[in-house]
């Protein structure tokens, strides 16, 4: 009886969200047709350039001489005969060299480039707004969405943009029209920008910045300052008090979290993300957190910061909904209270990203190098083993999606700090400890010889602590789940409906 | 005027995204190739974003639109010096500038706005004296500007790498580099000397201030 | 038109200081005059890079605007100390009406 | 201490301020003169051998027979102990008899604050003035305690017997028939 | 206390003297304090409470706690219906401890008309006061960690509250105002297996409060936020008619079922938590493990508020326990006349509420309506301590206080 309940409700959810679109210009449609004009755009003005050029664009050997590191392998200038060549024989005849014909400008490989990263983010902002409600759920011994889009409610978020799209598009009154509106946008923008200096793989990189690290770190700089515009436009007590919240926050995390980046610049000697990336190749026992217990520390100092830069866990206060309504985005709904949300995610995922990069060996599989280039030179098999198991962006995605695992997790947990606690912890707490890791790292890189005895015995002590924290973890989710009848009493049978 | 304020923010977020996306790797510059003409379009979007953004914080009383004006003027020039291949001096304008100072003066907004006092208390005559003092200042530079004849060398557009900054800092600019350390010690404990209220001793709980 | 000289950049930093100059000139409110502070200071460091990138492609144009970024960083901080302070002993921010010099 | 026995302090200590006692019965209890309210109250809370030191609970009992309103104290003495249980002592209660047209009667708020509320409420629901009361404002009614249940507006004393239920209130329909057709 | 009115705030020094006339004209109120409404829709006051607060800052000058949005008058009720049609509004004071206000008001009208109430009605009455203190304490409970922003241990409190539910449910067929416990002792006799089924729900849940202990109360921040805050002196506690966990926390180890027993309370063993200090340990029953009261807590503070109800869950457990036992086949209601006739008299009668003393004086004049039904809510006395206890604190604490206090708007506005 069940079954037939929910199948009609779904039926009529499906017909609901098709029903007419409200009258006035949904803020979405201009959000979406932008970013599609775009990519149109560029197409249209590759063909438009081919006529002012005349020429194709330096052609490839001088690459060769000048030694310049091509990063990506499309990185440098390319001509469409290189492109075509790079293809397998059956393919190489006249029409399908047109197809690729624009790929030849920088321009539009950026363009796509854009496209793609932006289609990345949605998704996984989608899935992580999903992931969320989930393991939520099974911390609180409940299910979480189980209904919309079949198994486990996949579609859940998809069913809550469209929810979110068809709302009604409202400003408060009294509210600063332009700056209520403009706010989400100005959250938005510069976390996606953040992603254009971020690396995925050794060819994933959409700009190899050499300043990316600071690069990103202004992005989420910016985003500080949308978040008190909009709490400041919303015309509201209690978004003032969020906004008003955020910015002191902000200036507490920002100088630990420096502080803490500062280590593994030191030990890379670079603030290019990709370099950084490449000295932690060679298993995980390279990886800068097991580098030297200074590393460590920073790691978990920096994760803090993190965790305060993008309002989550226990310093969420900027948005506390038990104190302060909904913080700054009490007057959003709709659409833009969507675009928030997809902020707030985004921004995790990019902290995640840089404490990936920094710390966890960037998108290095943490299986020792020497086994990716045997796997590498085998059979059909063992190269499908090697691009499972050694692929860039699958393990930087892994890493970055485990972080925000810890990040949902400790918000399910742990209640929420008070405003003067969280500007005690990080200014007379964290901002002493981030200069003292600072001075050890210092001190350490100075005195300790690179492959000395104490370098490999604190090396090893550190990946053993590494391995049995890993360990521990998986164990416990383990024996957690064979057992959790148990925990939850005969509760678990009788009670939950269609468990 | 709220609608062209609207399109200029937007304008000028669009552009710095095409700003940083394009920019930071200026390719080689042929004579006239594809890549010089986007530079330009680049420049130029950039210029106006700058400049609007600054003539709508003339403009507008409200101080918050005024903020949010000058981020994107910030952001403006941050994407020009991307465009000079001055790389790390557009993140660290960016950080320090968009980040740090504009948060700083957003709470100055904050501590001292009163609802309804950000009006424009300039009387007609004010206004009109300011407008042909600037517009004669704007001559006499640009005469200067146009008709000297600037030593340029063309150089390689190679963006400058932060190593070499970091090189000059420490060994050719090593005094003014401790002078501005000096300084911005000197600044902090000003600062905080002056915004103690008066007749408590040092220990302000920072509570009571935010 | 379409190759980017100097003069374009010294024009640009020319306008956006006029511009600075007008916000002081024109805004009686303390922290409006900070805003035409930042620009000039803006406008400014444009000069410094466009000549820097312009003669050769040596520093010293872009290191002095790094030292011009945090002057400017540590004068609005002393700009709003005592705007907040002014705020404090008399009750507005209005430039004209702070004639005193009584602490 | 039993009712009788600290009825007969009372009488010995302040024999005007008591108008008659019934100690028997299960609420024992001494009618006390509304204008010397204040210092029986204050001497049973002050006093060595009785030290009423909570006030449990202060109501109104409105009587239209007689036509006079009373106003009943019920107080408790409680033990201090260190870190045994508290004994109760004795339970105790003290009445009023006013006026029902005019009642006023003194604020025991200074003695115990728990007062305070207690009787806004009495003022609300009854309309008894407790004078000296340190939330009273003075509106269209004179000076009297601020409302507490009840919209500061609210006209009438809601639980006197003879209270009228309005027809409306700022257009709310208070009774059936006040309702307005509607358009069906 | 100056009384704060929605209009100018007094007191504000006068920093326009020497302002010229032409800013003074456009700005009346110069304050850097602003008035907020945290309430009546607010989803940290439970119910609909409005406070106005009063704030510099995020420092709270003034709380001010605005009632009267729940007010259904149940004492005109009281004064229309005779004493058992009166049980279902008294369900409705204390909505999550439905049982204790009905036994309170079921004893009241006993004494007064001097009713004999059977030995195994007793017993049910005990059992079921007992168990719906241990649920009315789990809602306080999640809801208090849900205030400091920590949203699990809410659901595992009312996972547990659903048990109890379904125990109601099987004895008396609702779910929250129960109407079950009526002058001269219970509706209907207990369901067969119902004994077996509330042992099985005692077993499970004792360990489960461990875990909460483990999962809240000894957490840091969960400490850092609620220790040392909101600290109420035994003094004023007795001064403002604080009663209940409120009272106990502060030191004052009063109860009345131990000073003052009632309906058989002093057969039972049990003992009466109060708040410790820093290490202290509070009386626990046998096979539980001892909790002890960590570090930065002081007595009287919230902490100590919450952990005064934790501590007496287990020992309802173990009441309840004793409860069981003690059952005897027997009447399980009074024989009653039709139409009871209450006696000229009057009787103020206080029983002990989760939330605290919860009072009723009736009085009769003969006929079988009580002349006056006068309620004393424990809560709208806990409450009234708000503005005292919030003054100079932080706007992150007023949920905390009063989340501490576990006021239910039912019986503050009755």
């Amino acid at each position: 009886m069940a079954e037939s309940h929910t199948r009609s409700a779904y039926g009529t959810a499906r017909q609901a969200g098709g029903g007419r679109r409200s009258s006035r210009r949904p803020a979405a449609l201009i959000f979406f047709g932008a970013v599609v004009a775009v990519v149109l755009f560029v197409w249209a003005l590759a063909a438009a350039f081919e006529y002012v050029d005349g020429l194709v664009v330096a052609d490839s050997h001088r690459v060769a001489e000048t030694g310049e590191i091509v990063r990506t392998r499309f990185g440098g200038p390319l001509t469409t005969a290189e492109i075509v060549d790079y293809l397998p024989e059956r393919l190489r005849f006249r029409p399908v060299s047109w197809l690729f014909w624009p790929l030849q400008f920088s321009l539009v490989r950026d363009a796509i480039a854009v496209t793609g990263l932006v289609g990345f983010v949605s998704v996984f902002t989608m899935y992580a707004i999903w992931w969320e409600r989930k393991v939520a759920a099974h911390i609180q011994s409940r299910l979480g969405p189980m209904r919309v889009g079949g198994w486990h409610g996949w579609a859940q978020s998809l069913a809550d943009k469209i929810k979110l799209l068809t709302k009604e598009d409202l400003v408060p009154a009294g509210a600063d029209r332009i700056l209520y509106r403009l706010a989400p946008y100005m959250a938005f923008t510069p976390v996606l920008l953040a992603f254009v200096a971020l690396p995925f793989g050794t060819y994933w990189v959409l700009r190899n910045l050499d300043v990316a690290l600071l690069f990103v770190l202004a992005m989420l700089g910016i985003e500080v300052i949308a978040v008190i515009v909009a709490g400041w436009a919303s015309n509201n007590k209690w978004s003032l008090y969020g906004g008003m919240r955020e910015a002191s926050q902000m200036v507490a995390y920002e100088s630990p979290m420096g502080l803490a980046l500062l280590v593994p610049i030191m030990l890379a000697g670079t603030l290019n993300l990709a370099a950084i990336g490449d000295q932690q190749q060679a298993g995980f026992h390279m990886w800068v957190v097991f580098r030297n217990p200074f590393a460590a520390v920073a790691f978990v100092l920096y994760f803090v910061a993190a965790l305060a830069s993008c309002k989550r866990a226990p310093f969420d206060l900027p948005e506390a909904e038990s104190e302060l309504v909904a913080g700054f985005m009490t007057e959003y709904s709709g659409f833009r209270w969507g675009v928030f949300f997809f902020a707030e995610y985004t921004s995790m995922f990019v902290v995640s990203g840089l404490a990936t990069t920094l710390f966890l060996g960037a998108w290095y599989s943490p299986l020792p190098a020497g086994w990716g280039e045997a796997l590498a030179g085998g059979g059909v098999v063992a190269r499908a083993a090697h691009g499972l198991l050694f692929s860039g962006p699958l393990w930087f995605i892994a890493k970055c999606v485990a972080l925000v695992y810890v990040q949902i997790w400790l918000r399910w947990t742990l209640p929420r700090v008070r405003i003067d606690q969280v500007l005690y912890l990080f200014v007379q707490v964290l901002l002493p400890l981030g200069m003292v890791v600072l001075l050890g790292n210092t001190l350490w890189v100075f005195l300790v010889p690179e492959d000395g005895i104490v370098a490999v015995v604190a090396n090893t002590l550190l990946c053993t602590a590494g391995v049995i924290v890993a360990a521990a973890f998986l164990g416990v989710a383990v024996v957690a789940r064979a057992r959790r009848y148990r925990l939850v009493g005969s509760l678990a049978v009788d009670h939950l409906p269609g468990a | 005027m709220r609608h062209a304020l609207r399109w200029i923010v937007m304008a000028g977020v669009w552009s710095a995204l095409a700003g940083t996306a394009w920019g930071a790797e200026a390719p080689v510059p042929p004579a006239e190739s594809s890549s010089t003409i986007l530079e330009a379009i680049a420049f130029y979007a950039m210029a106006a974003v700058a400049l609007l953004s600054g003539l709508a914080i003339l403009v507008s009383r409200n101080l918050v639109r005024n903020v949010v004006c000058l981020l994107a003027a910030l952001g403006a020039v941050a994407g020009l010096y991307f465009l000079l291949a001055a790389n790390l001096l557009g993140a660290i304008q960016l950080i320090v500038y968009a980040g740090g100072t504009l948060v700083l003066i957003t709470f100055g907004v904050m501590l001292t706005s009163r609802p309804g006092s950000d009006r424009q208390l300039v009387r007609g005559w004010e206004r009109i004296a300011g407008g042909v003092v600037c517009v004669t200042l704007f001559i006499g530079l640009c005469m200067v500007l146009l008709c000297t004849e600037w030593a340029t060398v063309a150089a390689s557009a190679e963006p400058t790498t932060v190593a070499a900054v970091g090189r000059a800092l420490l060994t050719d600019y090593l005094v003014p580099f401790e002078l501005a350390s000096v300084l911005l010690l000197v600044m902090l404990i000003g600062a905080a000397y002056l915004v103690r209220r008066d007749g408590e001793s040092g220990a302000e709980d920072d509570a009571d201030r935010c | 038109m379409w190759t980017i000289g100097l003069t374009h950049y010294l024009i640009l930093a020319a306008m956006l200081f006029c511009i600075g100059v007008a916000v002081i000139v024109t805004k009686r409110n303390a922290i409006g005059i900070l805003f035409g502070v930042e620009l000039i200071l803006n406008a400014g460091n444009l000069n410094l890079v466009a000549f820097s990138r312009y003669r050769g492609a040596d520093i010293a144009g872009q290191v002095v605007a790094m030292f011009g970024i945090v002057l400017a960083a540590a004068e609005a901080a002393i700009a709003v100390a005592i705007v907040v302070n002014l705020y404090n002993a008399t009750a507005t921010i209005d430039v004209d009406s702070a004639t005193t010099l009584r602490g | 201490m039993t009712a009788e026995e600290i009825t007969a302090v009372l009488e010995q200590e302040l024999a005007d301020a008591i108008a008659g006692a019934d100690s028997g019965g299960m609420h024992p209890h001494v009618w006390v003169t509304a204008v010397r309210l204040h210092d029986v109250m204050q001497f049973l809370r002050d006093d060595s051998r009785l030290q009423f030191n909570m006030l449990r609970c202060v109501s109104g009992v409105d009587g239209p027979a007689s036509n006079e309103i009373d106003v009943v104290y019920d107080l408790l003495s409680m033990q201090p102990a260190v870190s045994e249980l508290w004994r109760a002592r004795h339970a105790f209660a003290v009445k009023v008899r006013l006026d029902r047209a005019n009642p006023h009667v003194p604020s025991v708020a200074d003695l115990w604050p728990t007062a305070d509320w207690h009787e806004r409420e009495a003022y609300d629901l009854f309309g008894i003035v407790f004078d000296g009361h340190p939330d009273s404002i003075k509106d269209h009614d004179g000076l009297h305690p601020q409302r507490i249940l009840c919209p500061d507006d609210w006209v009438g004393y809601p639980l006197r017997k003879d209270y009228v239920f309005p027809d409306e209130y700022h257009g709310i329909p208070g009774k059936l028939e006040a309702v307005p057709p509607g358009p069906g | 206390m100056a009384k704060l009115t929605d209009k100018m705030v007094e007191g504000q020094p006068d920093l326009l003297a020497d302002l010229d006339a032409e800013t003074l004209a456009t700005d009346d109120l110069l304050t850097e304090e602003m008035l907020v409404n945290m309430g009546p829709q607010h989803p940290s006051t439970h119910g609909v409470l409005r406070i106005l607060l009063r704030t510099d800052g995020e420092v709270v000058r003034e709380a001010t706690p605005h009632i009267g949005y729940l007010h259904r008058c149940a004492e005109k009720i009281g004064e229309n219906v005779a004493p058992f049609q009166f049980i279902p509004t008294t369900d409705r004071l204390d909505y999550l401890a439905a049982m204790n206000n009905n036994q309170t008001f079921s004893v009241a009208v006993e004494q007064l008309v001097g009713i004999e109430v059977p030995e195994r009605a007793v017993t049910i009455r005990i059992l079921m006061a007992e168990l719906n203190r241990i649920a009315s304490h789990l809602v306080s409970l999640g809801a208090y960690g849900l205030d400091m922003g920590a949203f699990t241990p809410f659901l595992y409190a009312f996972r547990e509250r659903e048990r109890i539910m379904d125990l109601f449910e099987a004895a008396c067929g609702a779910r929250l105002t129960y109407s079950y416990i009526t002058i001269g002792g219970v509706t209907m006799d207990l369901p067969d297996g119902f004994t077996d089924a509330c042992r099985e729900f005692l077993e499970y849940l004792e360990p489960k409060i461990h875990e909460y202990n483990q999962l809240l109360s000894y957490n840091q921040i969960f400490i850092k936020r609620a220790g040392g805050v909101g600290v109420i002196s035994a003094a004023d506690a007795i001064a403002w008619g604080l009663t209940g966990p409120c009272l106990r926390a502060s030191g004052v180890r009063w109860d009345l079922r131990r000073c003052m027993p009632y309906e058989g309370y002093e057969q039972y063993d049990f003992e009466v938590p109060i708040g410790l200090p820093q290490g202290g340990e509070p009386p626990v029953p046998p096979g539980v493990p001892q909790p002890r009261v960590p570090r930065g807590v002081v007595v009287g503070d919230c902490w100590s508020r919450y952990f005064v109800r934790v501590i007496e869950m287990y020992w309802s457990v173990h009441l309840v326990r004793q409860a069981l036992d003690r059952l005897r086949p027997g009447e399980h209601k009074a024989k009653l006349p039709r139409s009871l006739k209450l006696p000229v008299g009057e009787i103020y009668f206080e029983g002990e509420n989760p939330r605290g003393q919860l009072g009723f004086l009736v009085i009769g004049d003969g006929s079988p309506v009580p002349s006056r039904v006068k309620v004393r809510g424990p809560s709208f006395n806990n409450l009234s301590i708000t503005s005292h206890v919030c003054r100079d604190c932080l706007l992150a604490d007023v949920p905390a206080i009063v989340g501490s206090i576990d006021i239910v708007m039912g019986e503050v506005d009755r």
